[in-house]
């Protein structure tokens, strides 16, 4: 595999996004696959940014560490960063924003420096075509030919005019000429081969694309990294798709509207992180004790509380899967990249409504801001099950809106759709959905609500499963992890160790089937980002089982698959 | 009011005998009724106190739901399907403690409901609590030395907010509390409806004899006029000697519905789910 | 072991807390131990409640099944308990509220028609002594003179002046003659052995009692049912032992004021339930984060959502223990019973404060609202240990909040209280409490409170057994199932089997010790009050290990030794 | 205004260059330089968002909070340490969407601290959705066609729930908005300053421009009388060719510390914990 790590950092508000958005569309037409994450503080302007692309001649997943090309946009960036260059690689800096230490580092061969906003300046164009200087420096590192960069330019900015089409296209031809003419000897590398159409998306685009698709018609959410992008997307596209999207004043009242719309009738969902989730968790007890569908996303952050606002963690699985008082059934899906999350949302709509049950997917920063190429989604795959309902005709003046069945599954009628009234509380109730107070009724509808959980568990997702068949190593992990672990599986058995990846798409209730795979005589690791071993316990309380060992990042920063060889014992495999 | 009696108001509560509430819900059907409405168009949100259990008790859809949780959720619900009537209920702990903000944020955003908070000026379903609404000094189990703060006041807080209909009503009289809660459900926007409502088991000041003393219909000021917010605020200032109900403010503003009028020109509920719908948005990420 | 059950029913306003208080009172006076637990709908007139009472010769810590006597203030007493009145017990009713159908169901013999507040009016007193009468009735089924019960109502009545206290006495006389009468025939039970001073309260009297014994100096709380009495409780006497409790908008605020109070300086808590507690979930991560200590009690009641608000539960244990996004250190307790409940109140305190940390207390309806006997609490028990506090003197300027220590505990210093700046933040933040970025910087400052977690582990407190030491059975519990375990062993051990009872007062983290137990070669049950088995999960995550077998209740009711007997398998000792 | 220096604004922050918080910054420390206050005798409660980093960025004790739950901890920590200076800081949407339930109920309470509201009438931390305070019209990432909820109106509300300190100041103003929070902080009880800050990243309609063109000093206005709450509350709608900054409203009442006197007599974070305390209490359940 040709891969190539294109690193390019500065301050917020200078232009990183804008200029890796270019090089990613670019990229993307020019036949790459790629992968970038963002890493990015809790503030407007200043401190210190990234974003990473990594391209490669076929599908990747995750990033690597070492760079072949940095772009300094501020001085930090050399500062920190100018050791992750690869020997070789190359180094664009602004000489205008670097002090005199830093350039003292970068006087070496293949540091270049190029004074993007000057450049734009002198080219009669605004400072801040500078993104695009910078953006046509990289290219000449990618392509002898500018056309495809000039196309992209054209597209992204055909909405604002001709003119500025135009002196974007001429600046970043600037930048593309001095860098070709700097590392003429240097040669691109070959034109990855394929030019199917592809997406290029995040989670954060995924997510919400998958709950359009499954056709939520209603959406609340209060603002909070990194969940906002998902809210955002809707409102930006509700018109189109004909869906509400309600900013709330508070969580609380975010996932209560979209509960009162869901028992009105429409798929209702909500999305937020770590805090926010925190105070939805009397709602979802609501909702699972009134059988009101729910789609919460919960995109996680590094806590205890604010933690680290836009980095990412896997540290809310444990309370995704136990916040309640009182038992009641529930579903988290937790996707491990941007296809699985197109999919798993439209999933989690069908989960909700045919167990009449609140479903939590989890996110994270890293899936949620990584951007990826995929083959185009299948919407003919998007099957929409709305479960029991009935119809106007069925519902009788006689409709018991909890009524008792063999799998705990009470038909459903949206109020206002028949002759029958839907009563429904969150206090303990009858199958009319009025109050009770007695032992016999509380226990049978106990016994009716955890009958479904039971459903949703033999109906869980299976694992994905990667590598080796018969393995001696398996790595086990959820979520954004998936990519790392899939490339670490890969690069293992390259190395004659026959490893699996375990990936569970499906957390709670765990599928069944994972049993089976617990026992297969590999040596397992848990591999997951946070501090106790969340995934572990969750498997512990299940199946009584311990693994031979866990791999645990709690930094803010994602894995990849370095970070999980770096940290296997060794001797762990026969083979390597 | 009309002779259509579909809304019934059931015999079995669980409320103590005497309690305001009784009268509250028969002028509830009463308004019904005479609006001429059909109990399975009408949604009732409630939440959890003594007040949030008249759901159960008359005709209607039913999404009792958490503590002081009602005004989201019947927002989400009216929004879901503006075709239903909807009507929030809950108590003064449960609409202006526990769920003070949705109060603030409910009125602002101006969506079409009803809401109709029992002002018992106590926690009852807790046993006798302070309120936001219980008069100063009064002596309950959070309070043995009294209540201190400053009364919240619910009128001229909807005001302050812009609500287009603010009202209030006397569990005491129902066919006025009627009367006002039917003009409620015909205002287009948040109508909020106060209701004092004597808790005969924990409230010993705010008592029947107590309101029949005090209530006046602000109807029969000849001069009031009830599109004057100014004016309305100030009145709703009148607590003591005489407590003047009747609707203190009205006046049209756009709904939230309004604004997603391009949206909602068929309900939510009503609309086709289609997956090929996405199409048009996920070009926008097609590359090649 | 002698012990006596008496069962008062009646509707909720019709006194039976005042029937039931008098007679545990002169109970207690007169030597007997005794075990009462309250029964009630979620309404304030009307519907079905009772309060039942065990006396005993000894120490009781629950409840049995069969009456010896049956109190009726209403017709539902006689028409759904009738059948729990054991052959020979006696039944007291008030003909004036019964039916013609009950009426025939207590022509039996030993059922006593006797009309309470006729009674009362025909003496020209209130109707309201009523309950006196009842009072006196009841007593003469216990013993042979009236004077305990009379010194029992001049002490509950002084206050309200001598006519008072006469009336209640002359009508309780009344009671008592009648139905001595009619029971000349039948032995009064032998006056129990001892007469040394005991105390007779609920957990809701316990709980605020070793919160105030602990010097706790400020609540805030929202009321919930079960939680309120110790809201109520420390707001009454918060004048004399000079405590704040603030009556919060919402249990948000609620446990935000404590925790704004608990950084100040001073011991501070909350006390919640259910969706109360859900509503803390936050605010809980952000004491861990800031490491700010706070003891928060939940009183539990059967979920999900509003549930059973006025019964009995033990199904937040898992949110108790997962809530929070992101970890952090914190410890779960759940007193067994009164004396338990009292001590480790006080004991919650020390805990959040030397280890600067969240301490959940877990209580229950049943343990809050029974009445108990016990030795009166020894004060010098209660040891006030405030962790690591630097003086005035030792806060320099450069005082650091969050100094990284060999444990991971800083040394709290009171803002206010040296010339030192006492920054904290629920953001992830350096050892000067200010925010930070770097990944190292978070790793270490996730190392350092985690540390902590291993700490209290450590020194967590150890189960408390009961029954014998080489068991073949065993049954593991925690909170209050503690007396109803305790019995079910001892009745276990009187059949010749070899039964255990491990209780469990800590629940998170478990102690270390419990493993040594888990691997004793009995047969263990875990026995608990929820659909999941919540304490099972726990257990097994963390020891990965599976009981034989699970006892769980989940109708709102709660445990008792029978109930746990009639679920044990048979032939599960081989003494039985 | 005095000359001790004692509060120092840090020079590094997270901050965008030229935003409106660095002009609040400055006048908070000239005014508790002016005071003659020791940074170890403030405590800066703050949530979270822009605004609430300000704790971070000047001398003194520091509880940095959750987003909307300032206010709640303040009164805590108050009540805990009435010797301690109370500033509470947060932003729009802090305090008046999250918060804003905490925001109704701590004026209620009446506890005597200051309360300053960064209010650049958008969420800039989360990058520049709407926020109560937005104007209508304005276009958000959450509200692509404009606001249209009912603008939020801090002051007017804190007026109708009695708040007994009620002012306005200007970021841009610094000597002003000093003046203010000093009398805000020397009033006894609840004080608002709710501060128009210029968002110069988000808020492209609220500039310092256009508040340079509209804000005017209450102060210059003769006849205006800061006791008279109906004028106040009314004074407190003007919002577009002229602003007022200033103070709207100021009364004494009595605060909550006040209610509790007895008990505090002594701080509560001075008193002695002593376990026999209980014996009294202790002996009601006593039988024997
Ligand atoms: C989150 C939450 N907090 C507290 C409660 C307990 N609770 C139930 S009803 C109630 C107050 C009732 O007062 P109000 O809303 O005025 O209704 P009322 O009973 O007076 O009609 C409270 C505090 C609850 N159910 N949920
Ligand atoms: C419970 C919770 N919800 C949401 C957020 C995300 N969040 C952080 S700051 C902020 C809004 C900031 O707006 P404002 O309070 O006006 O402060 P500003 O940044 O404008 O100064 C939000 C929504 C959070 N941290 N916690
Ligand atoms: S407690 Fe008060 S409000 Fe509740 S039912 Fe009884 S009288 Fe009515
Ligand atoms: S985003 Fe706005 S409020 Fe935040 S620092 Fe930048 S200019 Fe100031
Ligand atoms: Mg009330
Ligand atoms: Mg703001």
């Amino acid at each position: 595999m040709q891969t190539l790590n294109i690193k390019i950092g500065g301050q917020a508000g200078q232009g990183l996004v804008s200029i890796g958005t270019i090089l990613i569309r670019a990229a993307t037409q020019e036949g790459w696959h790629l992968f970038a994450h963002q890493d990015y503080e809790s503030r407007i302007r200043g401190g210190h940014n990234f974003i990473q692309i990594r391209l490669a001649d076929r599908p990747v997943a995750s990033w690597e560490n070492d760079l072949d090309v940095l772009v300094a946009l501020d001085e930090a960036t050399i500062t920190r960063e100018l050791g992750e260059v690869k020997p070789g690689g190359v180094v664009i800096y602004d000489p205008d924003v670097l002090g005199q230490d830093a350039k003292t580092l970068v006087e070496k061969p293949n540091c270049i420096g190029l004074p993007f906003a000057r450049i734009a300046e002198e080219l009669g164009q605004p400072k801040i075509m500078a993104n695009s200087v910078a953006a046509g420096a990289v290219w000449a590192l990618l392509s002898e030919e500018i056309a495809v960069l000039h196309e992209t330019l054209a597209l992204m900015f055909a909405e604002k005019g001709e003119a500025i089409v135009q002196g974007n296209q001429s600046v970043a031809s600037a930048g593309f000429a001095r860098v070709r003419e700097l590392t003429r000897e240097r040669a691109v590398p070959a034109k990855p081969q394929g030019s199917e159409p592809r997406l290029v998306l995040r989670g954060n685009d995924a997510l919400p694309l998958g709950a359009l698709a499954a056709g939520v018609k209603f959406m609340s959410a209060y603002p909070m990294t990194p969940s906002t992008g998902v809210t955002e997307f809707i409102s930006e596209h509700g018109r189109i798709a004909r869906v509400i999207m309600e900013q709330a004043e508070d969580e609380i009242a975010a996932i209560n509207m979209a509960i009162g719309a869901s028992f009105a009738g429409v798929r209702a969902m909500t999305a937020t992180s770590g805090g926010g989730f925190a105070l939805m968790t009397e709602a979802l007890s609501f909702a699972g004790s009134a059988e009101i569908p729910i789609v919460v996303i919960d995109a996680m952050r590094p806590g205890p509380s604010t933690g680290l606002p836009t980095r990412t963690e896997q540290g809310d699985l444990r309370c995704a899967v136990a916040m309640s008082f009182g038992d009641f059934p529930r579903a988290v899906l937790a996707p491990g990249d941007v296809e699985e999350a197109f999919y798993l949302m439209a999933h989690a709509f069908n989960l909700a409504e045919e167990y009449q049950m609140p479903v939590v997917v989890l996110s994270d920063q890293h899936l949620a801001d990584s951007y990826v190429t995929v083959p185009p989604f299948d919407l003919s795959r998007i099957e929409i099950k709305r479960g029991r309902v009935v119809s106007c005709a069925e519902a009788g003046p006689d409709y018991l809106r909890y009524r008792c069945t063999d799998d705990g599954i009470s038909p459903r009628l949206y109020p206002g759709f028949g002759d029958g009234l839907v009563v429904t509380a969150g206090d303990e109730h009858g199958e009319d959905g009025h109050l009770i107070e007695d032992a016999e009724t509380r226990r049978r509808m106990m016994e009716k609500r955890m009958a479904k959980q039971r459903l949703v568990e033999e109906n869980a997702l299976d694992p994905v499963l990667c590598g080796a068949d018969e393995p001696e190593l398996m790595l086990i992990g959820f979520g954004s992890t998936k990519g790392a672990v899939a490339e670490a599986v890969e690069i293992l058995n390259s190395q004659g160790c026959r490893a699996q990846g375990v990936h569970l798409p499906q957390v709670f209730p765990l599928p069944k089937s994972l049993a089976a795979l617990l026992q297969k005589p590999a040596r397992k690791f848990i591999v997951e980002a946070n501090y106790s071993g969340q995934l572990e316990d969750l498997i512990a309380s299940r199946f009584a089982w311990k693994p031979d060992g866990s791999i645990r990042r709690y930094d803010g920063r994602p894995m990849n698959a370095k970070f999980i060889l770096d940290r296997l014992p060794g001797g762990v495999c026969h083979g390597s | 009011m009309a002779v259509d009696q579909r809304f019934e108001v059931r015999q079995e509560t669980a409320w103590c005998p005497g309690c305001g509430n009784f009268g509250i819900v028969r002028a509830v059907a009463k308004a019904l009724n005479g609006l001429g409405l059909d109990p399975s168009q009408v949604l009732f949100v409630s939440g959890i106190g003594q007040a949030g259990k008249l759901p159960h008790y008359v005709s209607g859809n039913v999404l009792n739901t958490l503590h002081g949780r009602t005004l989201p959720t019947a927002t989400g619900a009216k929004l879901a399907n503006g075709d239903l009537t909807v009507i929030a209920v809950g108590g003064d702990g449960d609409g202006y403690a526990e769920g003070g903000n949705h109060f603030l944020h409910a009125i602002r955003k101006n969506v079409n409901i009803t809401y109709i908070v029992h002002d018992n000026q106590v926690f009852g379903l807790t046993k006798g609590q302070a309120s936001p609404r219980s008069d100063p000094g009064m002596v309950t189990g959070t309070t043995p030395l009294g209540v201190y703060n400053e009364p919240f006041n619910p009128l001229a807080t909807a005001m302050t907010l812009n609500a287009g209909f603010v009202a209030r009503g006397y569990a005491g009289d129902q066919e006025h509390l009627a009367r006002i809660i039917q003009a409620a459900i015909q205002h287009e926007g948040f109508a909020l409806v106060d209701v004092l409502q004597p808790c005969v088991t924990f409230n010993r000041i705010n008592t029947y004899q107590w309101y029949r003393d005090r209530v006046y219909d602000l109807d029969q000021e000849e001069a009031y006029d009830r599109t004057d917010r100014q004016a309305a605020w100030k009145k709703s200032w009148e607590w003591g000697e005489r407590i003047p109900i009747g609707i203190f403010y009205q006046v049209k503003r756009p709904t939230l519905a309004d604004h997603y009028s391009d949206i909602l020109d068929v309900p939510l509920v009503r609309q086709e789910l289609d997956p090929g719908a996405v199409e048009e948005i996920l070009s926008e990420f097609r590359i090649g």
